[in-house]
């Protein structure tokens, strides 16, 4: 029997509570600004202002070679006898060094602007890499459950044994000892990129996998079963976009963290070399002149990064809240 | 189809869960391997276009059964047959594939069972592209808007979100998706408890419009009496796993049989009885780990007798009761 | 009747929201004399449980009162300082909820959540809250209750755990006790036990109820008068048995139909069409009128006053409420207004039709 | 008590004398252990365990050792002693087998007197004597210290947790990488310069915190003070910076051994094994600038690899002018116009401002189109990497102070052709730089005896290194101690701290 | 209760193994470690003297037999840089290591739970919005900058606590303290603050997201709603449940915290494991780095195994094992 609604001539529908007004189809930006995120996001003030320093702090860091007076990574740019000079306002500033010169006589301000770059860059591989990592073996572990569960919490378990730093300490020392002066700048960059990557990515897994095994249960997942959809497109297109929300946040914060991680790898000298400094190694470097006196060497870079992980931070609180439904 | 050949034959189907502690603890502690019997050789029959209810306290396995039925639950035994092909056995697995469109499920709550992050349209057409049942998004879509106009939405309702919707609306919905696959066989699991009377009412008034206007059959799933009343050709009760009473719907409620039949009935309060003081039935539902020796009821009978203790009774003339059988029952 | 428990005038409360401040309740008004059992029914989300909470002053922020005043045993109790109504709160007015299983705090024993109330609000000393503690106990219908004072929650079944925590409501005995849907969780076996033994409880205490529920079948068993919530307002109010068999409100009288019941057949049940409207968009006038058969041009614009149903007119100005037990909230019952469709007689001026659903 | 704290960057590696030659482990060492001959405070040599020597004939020492003399165990100093420290210290594991010459035979003649006979004539036999610390023959073999710890011991050797020296400290407490406690000798033989009681040493290794320490008044003496703080130091008003030339010279290598150099762009040939990539190399770096900028004025920019307080004719060496156009000119001669890349290896704790300074470098050099690729690394990688057997490098730089105090060492060590290493020379020649001349000319500085025929060879020897552009020198580096005010003490050019000449106001 | 702690002691097993195969798996790729054991000039024919001595030659699987023998029996090898027992090196470090991160896990605790407590129970105050931000900030710089920073302010500039070093320490058996002296006293406030303002902050933040929850849980509306005090009903009702997640990521935190004293170590030239490890690292000295991650391993385990049978302490739903819990 086959219900052919075309010849059923149907009643007019019933009235269904208040009047539904029509919605004409809209993108997804459209969707966004009518949303209650951005209505939350444009009521806090903090998030407003977080949103502009990280837009602003990408924007200046992603236009770092158009826009700075000099590239900090060329070694024929840099003049000895510009060394150690103070800020264009203090008494011996000179232009068109504004921030002052480190003491190779690099000019503050571009290296501060492309070692945002460079941190922006690992920080934002680590978590795509990490990301990409935890969510495949979240899934995977939530989906299957048993013993391919069992194996990956446990590998989760000793991961999580050894905080970021460790690993990348542990990576780093084992790479360089067996590649030696082989490894360039670049080598560098990939190497902190999976250390990062590799320790960062339990928690993804974890929420993932919690969500998965939440979702798995619920009635939607056992509707699509019973329309006899296979458990992997069950699992990829119901679940997955159900776990982004929390996904989203812990990107957010692990952004922040991984760029923390790497300038503190920079400080136990294992980061990036000091010819093509990261926000890290600018302040590993100032870091030896703050008693000096020369303190633009460290403060800008140390601002800079405070500034940014502070901005991401407060946006991935205010997205962690908003995205909350027990808090709205 | 003949009278002579139900629609859904359920036959001794049985449903046991491990809930046995982890290895070691039982090496340890020296403790037994633990099951439940979630469901304990349950048989009924619903023919085409009939109601069949299933009603108990909470725990009884109704939902066990349900899950069983539709084939989200493998049975531990039994078999349950559908138009005669069954949904356990491989050598009928094609034909079982064909089968899957026509039966669909109705869940308690209705915003759970959507996809909160896909659109009513999306969600009503999932089963016209799982089956296959029409090509082309035009012809999708009018099929759509058609299907929401058929449980009283319009068919611009398919471009929002389930959370734009009322409970009463999104069970519109969930309705809805449940016809879009040429279904002919529906299993609701207690699909108005979550809502509210007068929503409840809409519900209940759609489904029947719809059982009246398309035909359809119906394994109806309620803890509420009086709303299993409503809607129910036949009603099965159910206590502990077991199917104590299986009836007419009339002949139940108003001559039951089995003393927990009665019992429910009692303790159901009743606007006709404005201020009257129900007689509570002592006790509650025992653990069904470990579920009385006998018949389950004993416990809690008024009638029970040594060999309520002992002896299971079987399910014959539709109640299983000792006491119904030696003719003790009061009247 | 005597001076009431607790007496409600014109209770407003509203939820300050990024949209605005929502009123969900507007104007509320019902007394409940000493030993009475008040049923407080409504679709989710009438306002019910703010009423609640309103009274025992515990409401969630951002809800707060605006207008009207709560009296108990005639002292005004929405004012008090904050640390006073704690202590008005347990041991002048009980509180259950609807889920057992939250209700408790799974961290203590269930004598250590007795004793502490019971300590809180008496003199008594430790040895002789817990001897009161398992007297409660019994009191409820816990088997052995000085052993399983020593329980946890979670080692209680449903219906034993609804059990505690109508004793922990009683501890101090309270003059008034607010039920917010006590049964709803339970099984109808279950709940029908509880309801019994709230009612024994109560009529031996006497101690007044606001017993708040969906189920109009536990209205009806349990309660002498009834309120039948709309939008915030209070649609009807009056004896059980006057509501439950001679609605007047057009919304009651739906309701009433909705309800299926076990004497009554397999026809069609009368239904409301649509639903509440949501507090961000409560029409003008009478909340009901987009749903309401009987609708005519003032509900659209007038909202209507609670009209005194039971007695003598109540035109001459006196508060309806206070001395009437009956009142209903609506425009045909309001002999002033000229326009309106059919007198108010003893049938129900109302009906809703069961219609099936139409094939063209 | 009167207590001394102070701080070094590095650690006390092995109490074992003869395990490490470095610098200030070998100070530390002094404080414990005593040798036949020392040098004064102005490196002069001194007698110590010896109270005095003589050369009967030219290969024969004769040492008239010091009486009443006590091990920090209470035995006896003899001649059996020495003759055991000398067999130690030129035994395999051995850090120190060049102090005393190979070729040497140790004689006893009495209780307190000892032979030391040579097979050739050798006047600065005894030059690096100051460290050979002479150790106890019977409580070495009673704790089974006989040999210098071998490399592959599965257990760790006794000596380089224990001392029992004749020095006028004791130390009495060593963790190693963490603290290290010395304390007065109540037994030593002689008249202790120090008014110390105590003194305890602890590594700090970051800069900033061990400034801090001094400047806080935490401890009494910092090695080194950053360039950078020192004017923080000295106003600090606690403390100063105790500033002098050292004898290290700093400067830069070159492959010139391999066919085609590592990690380059050019392929198949070695760009410095041709003269005109070397001078224009050495052209291109702006010493001057190198030592006003990034070692703040406090390094002496050098023409030769000796420093010159060591060489009596030094001053007639002179750094070729800095020249950047004309090294361009020289880069195109040799026919790299557009220049090409190559990897620096520098290390980044070891010398003052080491990372700064191959910095520095690598920016004059991309100046005349030469791309470097910079290694920096911490000494213990960078020596591991560079040093034999890999010499893994091809332009690098290091610090180089001659043991002996004396100029044969850098013709020798520095500047020896390393051959098929089996010649024992150009140890530390990294890119084998090599002259026949030059390995001539230090056979012959060896036996000469005559100090002006001496001189004459020596300046032949290096003019010919300069001349061949064989290795870029860029200056003596300044030491740079943090001292407290309440604190005197000696610096002596070899930055080694004596203990025995520290003083400390109660 | 025995068979929790039966299988929890089976999985610890099996996860330091697993991070010993790793930790020994590194021998491997870090490349021959007689090279970094004897010196520039020791001949070939003596290096490979040493490699079958050390019995590198065997296979990659005979070895780490080998290794997890020797473990067993408490040796993990010889340090190459110092040329000692890894053991007795590590013996040495270890009661800096975890005399500061016991004061920096009390100093995150306390100042954690209390900023966190008030955050929930007064989150509209100026006071509360103020913890929050400095609170981040804590998290957005560097700890090793934060250290230095502190050195700066309170050590050079003020004078008033020291900048490095354990202070005076007592020995106690084999155990070295510096609780007992007030220069060690004072010598731990600056490091502690240092490692644990990271673990402060987020246990602060912890605390007020889980308060916050359990403040609209209905038995704390119930629990007003029988008229408890306000102190009754935070104190005792809310704070308590809210302790129990607290305490798993607190656990995991405190295993960091060990982890993470490698950098205030190094700051602060702590006499630690952390910093041996540095060391270590930059040496290639494999047996330590090994051995320490070994231990740290094992310190987390306890750790958790620890936190776990705290949380049966604390929630008694948790003590029940058998599968009838509702
Ligand atoms: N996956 C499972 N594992 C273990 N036990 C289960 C499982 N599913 C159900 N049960 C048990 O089987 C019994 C029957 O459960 P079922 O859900 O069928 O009851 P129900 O009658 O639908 O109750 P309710 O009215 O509460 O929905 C219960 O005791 C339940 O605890
Ligand atoms: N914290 C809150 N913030 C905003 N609105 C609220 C809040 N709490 C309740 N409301 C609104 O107040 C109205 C009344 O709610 P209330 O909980 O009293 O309904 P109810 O009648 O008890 O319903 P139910 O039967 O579902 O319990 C609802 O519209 C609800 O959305
Ligand atoms: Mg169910
Ligand atoms: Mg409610």
């Amino acid at each position: 029997m086959s219900t052919s609604v075309d010849e059923a001539a149907l009643a007019p529908p019933l009235p269904t509570g208040a009047p539904l007004a029509p919605e004409a189809p809209r993108s997804g930006f459209a969707r966004f600004l009518g949303s209650d995120l951005w209505a939350s996001f444009q009521r806090s003030k903090l998030a407003m202002g977080a949103l502009a320093v990280t837009v602003l702090l990408f924007g200046l860091a992603f236009s770092a070679p158009w826009i700075a007076p000099q590239n900090p990574y060329d070694p024929a740019q840099l003049e000895l006898i510009n060394s150690n000079l103070p800020p264009l306002w203090a008494a011996d500033g000179q232009a068109p060094f504004v921030l002052g010169t480190d003491d190779q006589g690099r000019d503050v301000l571009s290296a501060v602007l492309y070692g945002l770059r460079l941190s922006l860059i690992i920080g934002l591989l680590g978590v795509a890499v990490s990301g990409t990592l935890g969510i495949a073996l979240g899934l995977v572990a939530g989906y299957f459950g048993g013993i391919v569960d069992a194996v990956v919490m446990r590998v989760a378990d000793v991961q999580l044994t050894f905080p970021a730093i460790l690993i990348a300490l542990v990576v780093d020392g084992v790479a360089k000892a067996a590649f030696g002066g082989a490894l360039d700048t670049n080598a560098t960059i990939l190497l902190i990129v999976v250390s990062i990557g590799l320790s960062f990515w339990v928690q993804y897994a974890r929420t993932v996998r919690s969500s998965v095994m939440v979702e798995r249960g619920k009635d939607y997942v056992q509707a699509a079963r019973l329309i006899g959809l296979s458990s992997p497109v069950i699992m990829v297109r119901h679940v997955l976009p159900n776990v982004t929300g929390p996904v989203f946040v812990i990107a957010t914060i692990n952004l922040a963290l991984a760029i923390i991680t790497e300038a503190t790898l920079s400080f136990l000298g294992t980061g990036l070399p000091e010819t093509m400094p990261s926000l890290g190694t600018l302040i590993r470097t100032g870091n030896r002149f703050l008693f000096s006196g020369e303190w633009w060497i460290v403060a800008f870079p140390g601002a800079a990064l405070a500034g940014l992980v502070l901005a991401i931070n407060l946006l991935g609180d205010w997205l962690r809240d908003a995205l909350n439904p027990k808090l709205q | 189809m003949s009278a002579a050949a139900p629609y859904v034959e359920v036959d001794g189907l049985r449903r046991v869960f491990d809930v046995s502690k982890p290895w070691l603890n039982r090496m340890i502690e020296r403790a037994p391997r633990q099951t439940l019997k979630a469901v304990d050789g349950v048989a009924f029959s619903i023919a085409r276009g009939e109601t069949f209810a299933l009603v108990g306290e909470s725990g009884s396995g109704k939902s066990t059964v349900a899950r069983m039925v539709v084939g989200l639950l493998p049975p531990s035994g039994g078999e349950v047959r559908i138009t005669g092909i069954s949904m356990t056995d491989p050598r009928q697995a094609a034909a079982r594939r064909r089968l899957r469109a026509r039966i669909q499920m109705i869940f308690q709550d209705p915003y759970a069972s959507m996809n909160p992050r896909w659109r009513v349209g999306a969600i009503v057409a999932e089963p016209i592209r799982a089956f296959d049942l029409i090509q082309g998004e035009a012809a999708i879509r009018a099929r759509v808007g058609a299907l929401l106009e058929l449980v009283g939405l319009h068919p611009d309702d398919a471009r929002k979100y389930p959370h734009a919707f009322s409970g009463g609306q999104r069970q519109r919905i969930a309705i809805a998706r449940a016809l879009a696959s040429e279904a002919e066989f529906l299993v609701g699991d207690e699909p108005t408890s979550a809502l509210d009377v007068s929503v409840q009412a809409q519900i209940l008034n759609l489904m029947r419009d719809l059982q009246d206007r398309l035909g359809l059959t119906y394994l109806f799933i309620s803890h509420n009496l009086a709303v299993v009343r409503h809607m129910a050709t036949r009603v099965g009760v159910m206590y502990l796993g077991r199917l104590v009473e299986v009836g007419g719907g009339r002949e139940i409620f108003v001559q039951p049989r089995h003393p927990y039949t009665r019992m429910l009935l009692d303790a159901v309060p009743d606007l006709a009885h404005i201020g009257r003081s129900r007689v509570p039935v002592a006790g509650e539902i025992p653990n069904p780990i470990d579920p009385p020796p006998g018949c389950t009821f004993n416990p809690r009978c008024p009638l029970a007798n040594a060999r309520c203790r002992s002896e299971v009774p079987e399910l014959r003339n539709g109640v299983a009761c000792h006491a119904a059988e030696e003719g003790r029952l009061p009247a | 009747m005597s001076e009431p428990i607790l007496s409600v005038r014109d209770l407003r409360v509203a939820f300050e929201t990024r949209r605005g401040s929502l009123p969900a309740i507007d104007g509320v008004s019902f007394d409940i004399g000493r030993g009475e059992i008040l049923g407080v029914v409504g679709e989710s989300g009438a306002g019910k449980s703010v009423t609640g909470s309103a009274v025992i002053g515990l409401l969630d922020p951002p809800g707060r009162i605006v207008g009207g005043e709560i009296r108990l045993g005639g002292e005004r109790i929405d004012t008090l300082p904050p640390e006073r109504m704690r202590r008005v709160r347990g041991r002048r007015i009980g509180m259950i909820f609807q889920d057992p299983l939250t209700s408790l705090d799974p961290l203590y024993r269930v004598g250590e959540q007795i004793v502490e109330t019971i300590r809180t609000h008496t003199d008594l000393s430790a040895r002789a809250a817990r001897t009161r503690a398992i007297d409660l106990l019994a009191e409820v219908g816990i088997p052995a209750p000085e052993r399983r004072i020593d329980g946890y929650p979670h080692e209680f079944s449903g219906g034993m755990r609804q059990r505690v925590v109508i004793a922990l409501a009683l501890a101090a005995e309270p003059e008034l006790i607010i039920a917010d849907e006590p049964t709803t969780a339970l099984d109808v076996s279950v709940q029908a036990q509880v309801i019994t033994l709230l009612k024994r409880l109560c009529r031996e205490h006497g101690t007044a109820v606001m017993l708040v529920t969906h189920d109009m079948g536990v209205i009806a068993e349990a309660a002498d008068r009834v309120a039948v919530m709309y939008s915030g307002r209070i649609a009807e109010i009056g004896p059980v048995e006057a509501v439950v068999r001679n609605p007047r409100h057009p919304y009651a009288v739906g309701l009433m139909g909705a309800i299926p019941t076990l004497t009554q057949g397999s026809g069609r049940l009368a239904q409301i069409p649509g639903a509440m409207p949501r507090l961000t968009a409560i029409p003008p006038g009478c909340a009901f009128h987009p749903r309401c058969p009987k609708v005519f041009g003032r509900c659209r614009v007038d909202r209507p006053e609670p009209i005194r149903t039971d007695a003598a007119p109540a035109r001459t100005g006196s508060d309806p409420a206070s001395s009437s037990p009956s009142a209903v909230a609506c425009h045909l019952y309001d002999p002033d207004a000229a326009d309106r469709p059919a007198p108010a007689g003893g049938e129900p001026p109302v009906a809703f039709h069961a219609e099936p659903l139409q094939v063209r | 008590a009167n207590v001394f704290r102070f701080a070094f960057q590095g650690d006390i590696k092995s109490l074992d004398p003869y395990s490490l030659k470095e610098s200030f482990t070998i100070g530390m060492h002094g404080a414990a252990y005593e040798s036949l001959v020392t040098r004064d405070k102005d490196l002069n040599l001194a007698p110590q365990l010896a109270e005095s020597w003589e050369t009967p004939e030219p290969t024969r020492w004769r040492f008239h050792l010091r009486k009443n003399v006590k091990f920090h165990d209470g035995t006896d100093f003899t001649a059996d002693d020495v003759i055991f420290s000398a067999a130690r210290v030129r035994a395999a594991g051995s850090n120190f087998q060049t102090n005393v010459p190979s070729d040497a035979e140790f004689v006893k003649v009495d209780d307190h007197t000892v032979d030391m006979v040579l097979k050739k004539p050798n006047p600065i036999a005894i030059f690096q004597f100051s460290t050979w610390y002479i150790m106890s023959r019977s409580w070495a073999e009673k704790n089974g210290a006989t040999a210098p710890s071998p490399a592959s011991a599965a257990s760790p050797s006794y000596a380089a947790l224990h001392e029992n020296g004749t020095g006028p400290f004791v130390i009495t407490e060593h963790q190693p990488g963490v603290r290290t406690v010395f304390k007065k000798f109540p037994g030593y033989w002689g008249n202790v310069e120090s008014n110390v009681d105590e003194a305890v040493f602890t590594t700090i290794g970051n800069a900033a915190t061990r400034v801090a320490a001094l400047l806080s008044g935490e401890v009494d003496w910092i090695d080194p003070v950053p360039l950078q703080d020192q004017p923080r130091v000295e106003s600090s008003g606690n403390a100063v910076v105790m500033a002098g030339p050292e004898l290290r010279t700093v400067f830069l290598g070159m492959d010139q051994w391999r066919d085609e150099l590592k990690d380059s762009s050019v392929k198949g040939k070695n760009p410095f094994k041709d003269p005109r990539v070397r001078q224009a190399f050495y052209l291109a770096i702006d010493e001057d600038t190198i030592a006003k900028r990034v070692m703040r004025g406090q390094a002496t920019p050098s023409a030769l690899l000796i420093a010159p307080s060591l060489y009596a004719r030094s001053g007639e060496f002179k750094r070729p002018a800095y020249d950047a156009k004309k090294a361009k000119a020289l880069l195109t001669e040799a026919g790299y116009p557009d220049g090409f890349s190559l990897t620096m290896d520098c290390p980044n704790d070891r010398y003052v401002n080491d990372e700064a300074i191959c910095q520095a470098v690598v920016s004059m050099l991309a100046r005349i189109g030469v791309k470097v690729n910079l290694n920096a690394q911490p000494k213990a990688k960078y020596f591991a990497k560079v040093l034999a057997p890999a010499y893994d490098t091809s332009f690098y730089l290091v610090g180089w102070t001659p043991s002996s105090q004396d100029s044969h060492n850098i013709l020798y060590e520095i500047a020896g052709c390393r051959g098929d290493g089996k010649s024992g020379r150009g140890g530390w020649n990294l890119g084998n730089y090599c002259s026949p001349k030059v390995d001539a000319l230090a056979d012959q500085v060896e036996g000469e005896t005559d100090s002006k025929a001496r001189d004459a060879e020596i300046k032949d020897g290096f003019d010919t290194i300069q001349g061949e552009w064989g290795y870029i020198p860029l200056h003596q580096q300044a030491l740079a101690w943090g001292v407290s005010k309440k604190v005197t003490l000696v610096q002596r050019p070899d930055n080694m701290l004596m203990l025995y000449w520290v003083s400390k106001q109660p | 209760m025995l068979a929790f702690l039966l299988r929890r002691a089976f999985q610890s097993v099996v996860v330091l193994a697993v991070v010993g195969l790793i930790a020994f798996s590194m021998f491997r790729f870090a490349g021959d470690p007689v090279n970094q054991i004897v010196g520039p000039d020791t001949p070939v024919a003596e290096r490979a003297e040493i490699r079958r001595s050390l019995g590198l030659d065997d296979p990659t699987l005979v070895q780490f037999g080998r290794y997890a023998g020797n473990v067993l029996r408490g040796d993990f090898g010889i340090s190459y840089q110092f040329r000692q027992p890894v053991a007795a090196l590590l013996a040495e470090r270890m009661p800096a290591t975890l005399e500061l991160a016991f004061c920096a896990t009390v100093f995150a605790l306390t100042v954690g739970i209390l900023m966190g407590v008030y955050c929930a129970l007064r989150r509209d105050t100026v006071l509360a919005k103020l913890f929050q931000a400095v609170s981040l900030v804590g998290v957005s710089l560097p700890t090793f900058l934060i250290g230095i920073l502190l050195i700066f302010l309170f050590s050079v500039t003020l004078g008033w606590l020291p900048s490095y070093g354990r202070g005076d320490t007592v020995r106690l058996g084999w155990w070295t303290t510096g609780f007992l002296t007030l220069t060690g006293l004072k010598a731990l406030i600056l490091p502690s603050i240092t490692l644990g303002l990271f673990q402060m902050t987020l246990i602060m933040r912890l605390v007020r997201a889980e308060m916050l929850e359990v403040l609209r849980t209905d038995y704390i509306r119930f629990a007003r709603a029988r008229g408890l005090t306000t102190h009754a009903v935070h104190f005792g009702h809310a704070l308590k449940n809210t302790l129990v997640p607290v305490i798993t990521i607190a656990g995991l935190q405190l295993g960091s915290v060990i982890a993470f004293s490698i950098i205030t170590e190094t700051v602060f030239q702590w006499p630690g494991m952390g910093l041996l490890f540095v060391q270590a690292v930059q040496n290639v000295d494999i047996p330590i780095m090994a051995a320490y991650l070994l231990l740290v391993a094992a310190i987390f385990v306890t750790i958790n195994l620890a936190v776990d049978l705290l949380y049966t302490v604390v929630d008694p739903r948790l003590r029940l094992s058998t599968g009838r819990t509702a």
